[in-house]
């Protein structure tokens, strides 16, 4: 098997990324740091959806979990985040669990709908459950930080994207990530090919978690604070799933690459529209990228890589 | 115990209004429409600009508005849906991504602010001490007699029954020598129209604000999930189950717990009964 | 030919409704050790269904299932699989946008997540049981949307036997097959018959079943309604009722 | 295994790292020579809107007048938070990272401040807000005040508002209309719920009105007739409805259905001149509690100027008259320019934080003391509440008003569509009155 050449990608990946603070504003190091929470939650989002087929409506559930269990902890309590964050990540993985129940029995629409709910109902039981402790509507400020400044937020977040994304990468890269396509084309056949189903979903829903979890743990400490209506809500969902869907789904480097091109393109518009117009372009961009081609840039870039590889190799025989 | 009858009754005609439209479209093409609130919006807004900022009567208003809502379904299944009805998935997150699309356009256009409209049918109706606005009770009628036409022009009319037939059996339908097309764009645009009349009724019952739309497109997955998937009789049911639910929680158990018994119930049928309550897969 | 001595796959009593419609009425039907059985009946006779209750893709309303004695009745289908009961399906079920060499793998993944992981997939196994169905590196590349009707059956069949099955349950193999196909999956058929393989087949192709099976049992809706060597069956007034009643 | 998805990913992230790293490149930028101003808020609210235009006429007072800190120019850059809590941390971020502002004007929702509340501490930028009176803001400022000493809230806090309330609750429900008994309308939020306490708690002691139940709902519910009749069955002499999200919804429902009860009690809607087009012309008989200076107050003469000039510039565009916070925006920035000339800029900070503690600009009306800019300093004990407020904006609970203004008015909707401040009676101009089907 080939590994010599998508390995000088990830590495390629990693010197690029690594220099980029040396030659861009520390403006732009702020955005990327949102990007690479973006690409986090989109790769989490991908090893559910792209991946087994189970689309989930609810995955700001799952982020807002351990956000919300390592923001109580350190708010509340003073928990060291060493203690925090894993305790969120764990709550997350309890989470996880609760969207393997639909799962058993449906999927498709049906499944994304009850996810759905569940980010609904998530809302409204931060409000509604002891708002002195969840903050309530207003949420809580203040939330201890790993580290502060834009650089090594970036650094931290960048080493992030790339542990999880590599890990998912070698872990998907072998049978297991065929299995999990092989699921969602066909579950019935997968069972009739000897392979547990359940086995298969628990595995992808737990890593999707435990993604999202992380994810939203070091989301939070980063934030500095949190709130029910930036997070379990439909534009942030939309946010997530657009970034998995337009990057390419079901691959690791197209969450990465659709959080990245999502969240510049909308920075890049605000100086020229800086009020609300600019929603309207930065969502018909994404409507029209996936209504053109729904397997996403990943798919354009690599056509397009394709398509110009034959004659780059023609020009480097000729003299 | 009157109140709660005849306020549940009320509230429960409006989420019907709201609810159908998404189950028509779910039924012939199999798939969600998650721009349903978006189309319950535009009724919203086209009927305020027309009657409240143009003056016009709020008959024409009405017609405006529907109109509207039957273009902008004809709009969106023919730009969108059609190229994507293969996969419903990808119909589901186009539409969703559209109704951001449209959300933002309405703060461009309209801003941010919510704004209030007149009752298209004033007055209220007292009786001991029991008060419903005249609107409400009218979009309760008017929800009754639209699923009642509905029932009627899928089971009577020629183009009732290919719809039927298409959601029936779509392989089927096309032997048959109907254009599936034809009747997804009809569907599409009946749907439309239905929403924007059930968003007008919607917002002068509530507000218009650019967010509105999250709100009914809730209710319609809540109604339509539960009362089964594209049953035209199964999501008036199950209107009633939630409307009367909220009027009960409001009343008697506690108001702020009005949503969290909703998505409990919508949770708990989905995972014990994935079909729905009245899981017909048919108009 | 005389009876084997020991049942291999059983059904008992077992009767499965869906809806107002009784799919199996009591059905009691089984295949010793390498015995080939034949499946017969007009379309609706409950043939397909009685696959799944023994795949265990469908939960019997009453009835057991057995298979080497043990009761598998409640058992989940991965693990009859991994325990030797493997089915083909009328209309194929690739994995649609994998090659044929890759579905043939999925059935030759081990059902544990840490193996999948931790583990090389074996090398030449997967291209050897191609081989063995006969198809070369060219079809192993290929997408199952490139093969023909021939080609599926003869997937369906590699990924059954990639499962290292002591049972096949092959449900129509021989529908929608041109002559020169029946006659190579025929071949193939036998030679698995040879090795001492057991199966139920399901088939409307009576000419083309006939040499294959040792046995055949007759059913019309969900109840046995004859059995035994094919010619005798044949000849049965019940059988043919049924089959012209059905015309 | 190879899978259709998964080749050629090293073009991919060639392209990727290369896109990206191209698409950074032209960023560099120099620090110009102007002042910049930040303004943090929403672009399409009628609250963001007031708290923007307010600070860009301002700085256009000052510019005309030959500039700031020895005649440099004043540029305001904007940033869009939508109300949105994530995009507001970015909006914060983007004013300090890209582009270097000295100062930020804030037309923030409480979320959206609690928010970038971190981010400001870590980039030390002086922050004036606008908007918010959420009391944690204060507490904290109060706490930890080497933290966040470089914010200044330009509203009287909930808590101070509050408080000002009941002395309507004695003054005007209990004593002119001798009303006895409430129930309380509370959204389900933590505004909502902090009131509620808050009024529970003192309107039967100081009052003497009896709370015979507290309703909370929904702040997504459609229907406020179930919870009308229930408030109503009660018979109760007034209700009182705590609402800063959706409030058209129970407003307008109120006036639609004509409860036979009277309503007061804080409705954010209402706040603006447009609330009486954004009703339909049925907001009559509304009334609630307004931070000042309100829509209906009378003006002083530097107020009015900027009204004027308000109208003047943005016509018809909503909102057609500023909210409170569009005047708190005006004067907050001119005062912190102010403070800037005296401590030679905004840096260091703590000059700036100095000479804004030591802001007192007093504004008078046909002579009479009519408002007062000018913040609590740490350690400072508000009489009344015997609490700190370090950094609120000075307010005054009790009657004449003459150590700062109140900290709130209430306004009333007539069924004419004009409003008036109704209490405290110094700066009343109507009456408080009950609607139309109840008379």
């Amino acid at each position: 098997m080939p590994l010599a050449r998508p390995l000088l990608g990830w590495l390629a990946f990693a010197v690029v990324m690594c220099l980029v603070p040396v030659f861009v504003s520390t403006g732009t190091v702020r955005i990327l740091v949102f990007a690479n929470f973006l690409a986090i939650f989109a790769m989490s989002w991908d090893v559910i959806s792209g991946r087994t087929g189970y689309i989930s409506f609810g995955h700001p559930f799952l982020i807002g979990i351990a956000g919300y269990t390592t923001a109580m902890l350190t708010y509340h309590l003073d928990t060291p985040l060493w203690l925090s964050i894993p305790a969120g990540v764990f709550a997350t993985l309890v989470g996880g669990t609760l969207f393997l129940l639909p799962a058993l029995r449906i999927r498709g629409t049906y499944f994304a709908l009850v996810t759905l709910a569940f980010m609904e109902l998530m809302y409204q039981l931060t409000q509604v459950i002891a708002p002195k402790v969840t903050g309530g509507t207003r949420g809580l400020s203040g939330i201890p930080t790993i580290v502060s400044g834009a650089i090594p937020n970036y650094y931290l977040t960048f080493g992030l994207v790339f542990a999880i994304g590599l890990g998912l990468w070698f872990v998907l890269r072998t049978r297991i990530g065929a299995a999990l396509a092989a699921l969602r084309m066909d579950e019935g056949a997968v069972a009739a090919s000897g392979l547990s189903t359940i086995r298969l979903k628990l595995f992808a829903f737990m890593t999707s978690a435990a993604v999202a979890g992380i994810g939203g743990a070091f989301y939070v400490h980063y934030l500095g604070s949190i709130a029910p209506r930036g997070l379990f809500d439909i534009n942030f969902l939309f946010t997530i799933l657009v970034a998995a869907l337009l990057g390419g789904s079901s691959t690791v480097a197209g969450p990465i690459l659709g959080a990245y091109f999502l969240t510049f393109l909308l920075e890049y518009l605000r100086p020229y529209l800086p009020g609300p117009e600019r929603y309207v372009i930065y969502g018909m961009i994404a409507l029209v990228v996936y209504v053109l081609e729904p397997r996403g840039l990943h798919a354009i870039l690599r056509t397009g890589a394709r398509r110009l590889a034959p004659l780059l190799a023609r020009r480097r025989i000729a003299p | 115990m009157t109140n709660i009858l005849i306020q549940g009754l009320a509230l429960s005609g409006l989420y019907a209004l709201v609810a159908v439209g998404f189950t028509m479209i779910f039924s012939v093409g199999r798939v969600l429409n998650l721009a349903h609130g978006v189309f319950l919006m535009l009724g919203g807004y086209a009927y305020y600009t027309a009657v409240q900022v143009f003056g016009i009567s709020k008959g024409a208003g009405i017609a405006i508005a529907v109109l509207a809502g039957a273009a902008f379904g004809i709009l969106t299944y023919t730009v969108l849906v059609r190229r994507l009805e293969h996969n419903p998935i990808a119909v589901e997150i186009s539409t969703l991504i559209l109704a951001v699309v449209m959300q933002a356009l309405i703060v461009v256009v309209y801003t941010s602010a919510p704004k209030s409209m007149w009752p298209i049918v004033p007055g209220v109706f007292r009786h001991e001490g029991v008060f419903v606005s005249h609107n409400i009770l009218a979009a309760m009628v008017l929800s009754w007699i639209v699923l009642g036409g509905l029932v009627v022009f899928v089971r009577r009319t020629r183009l009732g029954r290919a719809l039927r037939a298409v959601s029936m059996d779509r392989k089927g339908a096309v032997i048959s020598g109907i254009d599936p097309h034809r009747m997804s764009l009809a569907t599409w645009a009946i749907s439309g129209g239905l929403a924007a009349l059930a968003g007008v009724f919607f917002a002068t019952y509530t507000q218009l604000t650019p967010g509105m739309w999250v709100a009914p497109l809730i209710i319609a997955v809540a109604v339509v999930v539960v009362g089964g998937i594209g049953s035209i009789v199964g999501s008036l049911v199950v209107a009633h189950l939630i409307g009367f639910m909220e009027t009960v929680t409001t009343t008697l158990v506690a108001a702020e717990l009005r949503g969290v018994f909703t998505m409990v119930l919508v949770i708990v049928v989905l995972v014990i009964v994935p079909k729905g309550l009245f899981g017909r897969e048919e108009l | 030919m005389g009876r084997a001595v020991n049942t291999l796959l059983e059904l008992r009593e077992v009767t499965k409704r869906f809806g107002g419609l009784v799919a199996l009425d009591g059905l009691s039907v089984h295949v010793d050790s390498g015995e080939f059985l034949g499946l017969i009946g007009p379309n609706g006779a409950g043939k397909t269904t009685a696959f799944g209750v023994l795949t265990g893709e469908q939960r019997p309303d009453s009835g057991r299932g057995y298979f080497h004695g043990d009761d598998v009745t409640r058992m989940p289908t991965h693990r009859r699989v991994a325990r030797g009961i493997a089915r083909t399906y009328q209309i194929p079920r690739p994995f649609g946008e994998m090659t044929v060499l890759d579905n043939v793998r999925v059935a030759m993944m081990p059902d544990s997540v840490r193996r999948l992981i931790a583990e090389r997939p074996p090398e030449g196994v997967d291209r050897e049981l191609l081989r063995s169905v006969g198809f070369g590196e060219r079809e192993a590349a290929m997408y199952p949307d490139q093969l023909s009707m021939g080609e599926l059956r003869k997937l369906e069949l590699a990924r059954t036997l990639a499962t290292e099955p002591e049972v096949l349950l092959l449900d129509e193999v021989f529908a929608g097959l041109t002559r020169g196909e029946i006659a190579q999956l025929s071949a193939l058929l036998v030679a698995e018959r040879r090795s001492g393989m057991t199966a139920i087949i399901v088939s409307h192709d009576l000419r083309s079943l006939a040499p294959l099976v040792d046995r055949v049992v007759v059913m019309s809706f969900g109840a046995v309604i004859a059995e035994g060597a094919f010619e005798e069956v044949l000849d049965n007034p019940l059988v043919r009722e049924a089959y012209l009643g059905q015309a | 295994m190879q899978l259709r998805t998964d080749r050629a990913l090293a073009p991919l992230f060639a392209a990727l790292a290369i896109g990206v790293a191209a698409s950074l490149a032209h960023d560099a930028r120099a620090v110009g020579d102007p002042v910049k101003v930040g303004f943090i808020g929403s672009f399409a609210s009628d609250t963001g809107r007031s708290t923007l235009r307010g600070a860009e006429i301002a700085i256009e007072e000052l510019n005309a007048a030959g500039g700031v800190l020895g005649g440099r120019m004043i540029e305001l850059v904007s940033a869009d938070t939508r109300e949105d809590v994530t995009e507001g941390i970015k909006a914060y971020e983007y004013l300090n990272e890209s582009e270097n502002v000295d100062f930020i004007v804030s037309g923030s929702i409480d979320d959206v401040s609690l928010g970038w509340f971190p981010r400001m501490a870590e980039y030390r930028t002086p922050t004036l807000d606008t908007w918010t009176s959420y009391i944690g803001l204060i507490d904290m400022v109060g706490e930890e005040y080497e933290k966040y000493k470089m914010y200044f809230m330009n509203i009287a806090c909930d808590y101070a508002l509050g408080t000002l309330y009941v002395d309507f609750g004695k003054d005007v429900l209990g004593k002119q209309m001798g009303w006895k008994s409430t129930v309380i309308l509370q959204e389900d939020t933590a505004f909502g719920g902090g009131v509620q306490e808050f009024i529970a708690e003192i309107m039967e002691a100081e009052a003497g009105i009896k709370v015979l139940d507290t309703i909370v709902y929904d702040t997504q519910t459609v229907d406020f007739a179930p919870i009308y009749n229930k408030a109503v069955a009660l018979e109760p002499d007034f209700m009182y409805l705590i609402s800063s999200v959706n409030s058209q919804v129970p407003s307008s429902q109120y006036v639609k259905l004509q409860v036979p009860v009277a309503m007061t009690g804080i409705n954010v809607a209402a706040l603006g001149l447009d609330f009486w087009n954004d009703t339909g012309g049925a907001g009559g008989g509304i009334s609630t509690l307004s931070p000042i200076p309100a829509v209906g107050m009378e003006l002083d003469d530097s107020s009015k100027v900027f009204a004027e000039k308000y109208r003047a510039k943005y016509g018809d565009e909503r909102p057609v008259f500023p909210h409170f916070n569009g005047f708190n925006a005006y004067h907050g920035v001119k005062n912190a320019f102010a403070a800037a000339e005296r401590a030679g800029g905004f840096a260091p900070l703590d000059d700036w934080v100095r000479e804004m503690e030591n802001t007192d600009v007093k504004l008078y009306k046909d002579g009479e003391f009519w408002h007062r800019y000018a913040y609590f300093k740490p350690g400072e004990i508000e009489p009344r509440t015997g609490r700190e407020f370090v950094h609120n904006i000075k307010f005054d609970l009790t009657p004449p008003y003459d150590d700062g203004a109140p900290s709130m008015v209430v306004i009333q909707w007539y069924t004419d569509g004009t409003a008036k401040v109704v209490y405290p009676p110094k700066y009343a101009s109507g009456e408080f009155s009950i609607p139309p089907w109840l008379q």
